[in-house]
């Protein structure tokens, strides 16, 4: 280590010992674990939706029925960012389609690295979702006539929600199978 | 390791990061569709109201979302840093 | 060093990345316990009701952590990624 | 490798990391948005005064984003650093 | 440097971020602390109903926190990893 | 590489580093921009003093994102750092 | 370099991370510590009974922050990764 | 690369990691705003009280922001850490 | 570099990670204090009660930010890593 | 590059995270100056009692972000670690 005068140089001289096959694989590793951290927003939201639904079974009895479809339909909505992150991590790690790509080896990795930080984003849609479908539960519960009226709302807004978890989906997807930067090279 | 190689590679993990930005919208919207749900049950006949009002402030929570995904396809599409290289 | 090594070492902090998806569940479900007593205190006759409704939320919500673990035990014991080394 | 490919690089980080600030107006005016609506649903005759407030507390909200944008922006349009090595 | 020191070495950081998941049932579960409290405060002959309730869900709560102690621990004293090492 | 390089790199991740902070400013500017709405939907006469007091609120809010945004702009533009190198 | 002090390394920064652990236990049990001063305050005759269950939900919460710290002096005191390297 | 380098490239990261202890102070203050404009709408007599008692505790709360702002200009201004070195 | 420097290096970073802690109490006491604030306001005559409440609660939700400075104060005060090194 | 170096590079960003600790405070006492305006416009003349309660329980919750200082100071100004180098 006497030789280590550049602390820079030294790590992307000490990461070139590598084959950019590894470089790419270890990428995916820590992507796919990144991709997973968006599970905490479908958490955080069901949970409430979870949480209201049993208040609101307890004060309405009567509409149980209404109020735990209303929570499920809510919740499932919730759990979409929580289905993308695991397909992206899925897809690094059974079906990377940058291994073996030509390119220099730390532009391919950290392609993958940057679309497991992007899914990050959604933790957001999962919290915000999970709300919505608490407060349609609870308001269901109270007003089952307007039912109808509620989810729509409910589902409108979860849609409005979902959107920069969608935009996160897409920047990953293009950094894994239609990558910009390797023809920047 | 080419230098286009390193501005590139950071590009890459920048845009990622740039994306996180999308959180916010995300909890703060879904808060918006939340209380629109529940204002629309209480009161069905200011319905077109409470969902103009939900949907006109939900675009503004858009914003800094948007802002993040404009600066992740710059850094994707557009790299300004690769024509600073000398 | 060998490529293993590198693809291994990453695989381990993939593993430890991949449990925090955790958090989630755990503030979720701890609301539902929080509401679900608050509701059993006001209405006891409703108690089965509000348990099941409670647990089966709590149910949907553990999911996303499921995902993390099921992620990180892939990681550790049947790492798909060595076999792509050339 | 380069100074200025070093530099570039870490721009690209940091243009990255600055636009992180955005998700604090996405809850916050997510949040206004909530109140809004369920204000306007309460008293829609006081539409315009409520969405005009919620309109004027988002736009002091957004701030920090705008911030976080400009920093990214100058990181890749007119990155100071650069005139700095030496 | 061997291999085995550098998958030992990111296993432990991993161990350490595993653990953050425990984050969340700290969260829940304190929050079904306070609901029950308040509860018992209000309903005291449903003493027992309530805090069954709230260990029941807080039970479930910790399942998260403990699939990150499971992995650290793994991570720590059972290695698959360097099993997997050439 | 030069010492200048490097000081400069880091400045840049230091930079957006800072920026985060502003991600307090937006969630707490956005929550009385909430309330504030709220407030003026209930009592239109006060719309005055509400709006007042929501803005002197957030002006104090502000100032922690501003001090985020102070320091990179220094890291930028008059980087002391520079002059203590060697 | 030695292969010790790489894991040695490492373990420190994995201590340091387990401990994280603790932001729930302390956002937790400040809640239950809230509700509990609360509910005194409307029912004093009560009070036994609610300080009771404040404590036996906010040990039940501490178990995580508890698994960070064991892990981290795990690492620190009785690192078994050492005993792993070839 | 020199020594100094090295540790004025670290403080340029800890100044900028330092500034995000200010997204508390922008949470905190921002729930005051918003409970101060919610309590002068509903006790406008009281105002003067209410402001006075939100700008002590806002400044309370600004504490920490103060710390890190503190702490970064240490490390950018007058960096005792280049004494140290040998 | 010899490998203790690399150990007490990680031991800094960790030490201050270990640190991040105190968030968790920093919220919930704050939690605390607003609640007994709130509950005094309304009880006068209970306020002995409330406020002993509130700072029992406080010194449990305080544990797992002492177990943080423990762990720092360790790494720099009585590293037991490096008496690990070979 | 010295021993030194490395182990002072560490500390001034151990110093940066260790003040992260501050979010939690500033949270929390904001949240404590929300609720003490609210409670002394509906209690005024319980105000003194309402704002001595405020500012003790802040007074407890500033302790975690008063321990990251303390920590980050030791690390700028008697590092402790520098003493341990071989
Ligand atoms: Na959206
Ligand atoms: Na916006
Ligand atoms: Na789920
Ligand atoms: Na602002
Ligand atoms: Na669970
Ligand atoms: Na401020
Ligand atoms: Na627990
Ligand atoms: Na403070
Ligand atoms: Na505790
Ligand atoms: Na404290």
């Amino acid at each position: 280590m006497e030789s280590l005068v550049n602390i820079i140089t030294f790590m992307l001289e000490w990461l070139q010992q590598f084959s950019a096959t590894a470089l790419v694989l270890a990428a995916s590793a820590i992507a796919a674990g990144l991709a997973m951290i968006a599970g905490i927003g479908p958490g955080v939201g069901q949970g409430f939706a979870a949480g209201k639904g049993a208040e609101a079974v307890g004060d309405y009895k009567e509409n149980n029925n209404n109020i735990t479809f209303v929570m499920l339909l809510g919740a499932a909505v919730a759990e979409t960012s929580g289905i993308f992150s695991l397909v992206v991590a899925l897809i690094v790690l059974y079906a990377n389609p940058l291994v073996g790509v030509e390119g220099t080896g730390i532009v391919l990795a950290a392609s993958v690295l940057g679309a497991g930080l992007a899914m990050i984003a959604g933790v957001g849609p999962g919290i915000g979702q999970g709300y919505a479908a608490g407060k349609g539960t609870e308001r269901v519960g109270q007003r089952p006539k307007y039912q109808g009226l509620v989810v729509k709302v409910m589902l409108l807004g979860q849609a409005v929600g979902q959107t920069t978890g969608i935009y996160a989906l897409v920047v990953a997807l293009i950094l894994l199978f239609a990558n910009p930067l390797l023809n920047l090279l | 390791m080419s230098d286009q190689a390193l501005v590139l590679a950071a590009s890459a993990i920048g845009a990622g990061l740039a994306m996180i930005a999308g959180i916010g919208a995300g909890i703060g919207q879904g808060f918006a569709a939340g209380k629109g749900a529940e204002a629309v049950g209480k009161q069905p006949d200011a319905q077109g109201l409470i969902v103009r009002t939900m949907l006109l402030g939900a675009a503004v929570a858009e914003t800094t979302g948007i802002y993040g995904l404009v600066v992740a396809l710059i850094l994707l599409f557009a790299n300004p840093l690769l024509g600073l290289l000398g």
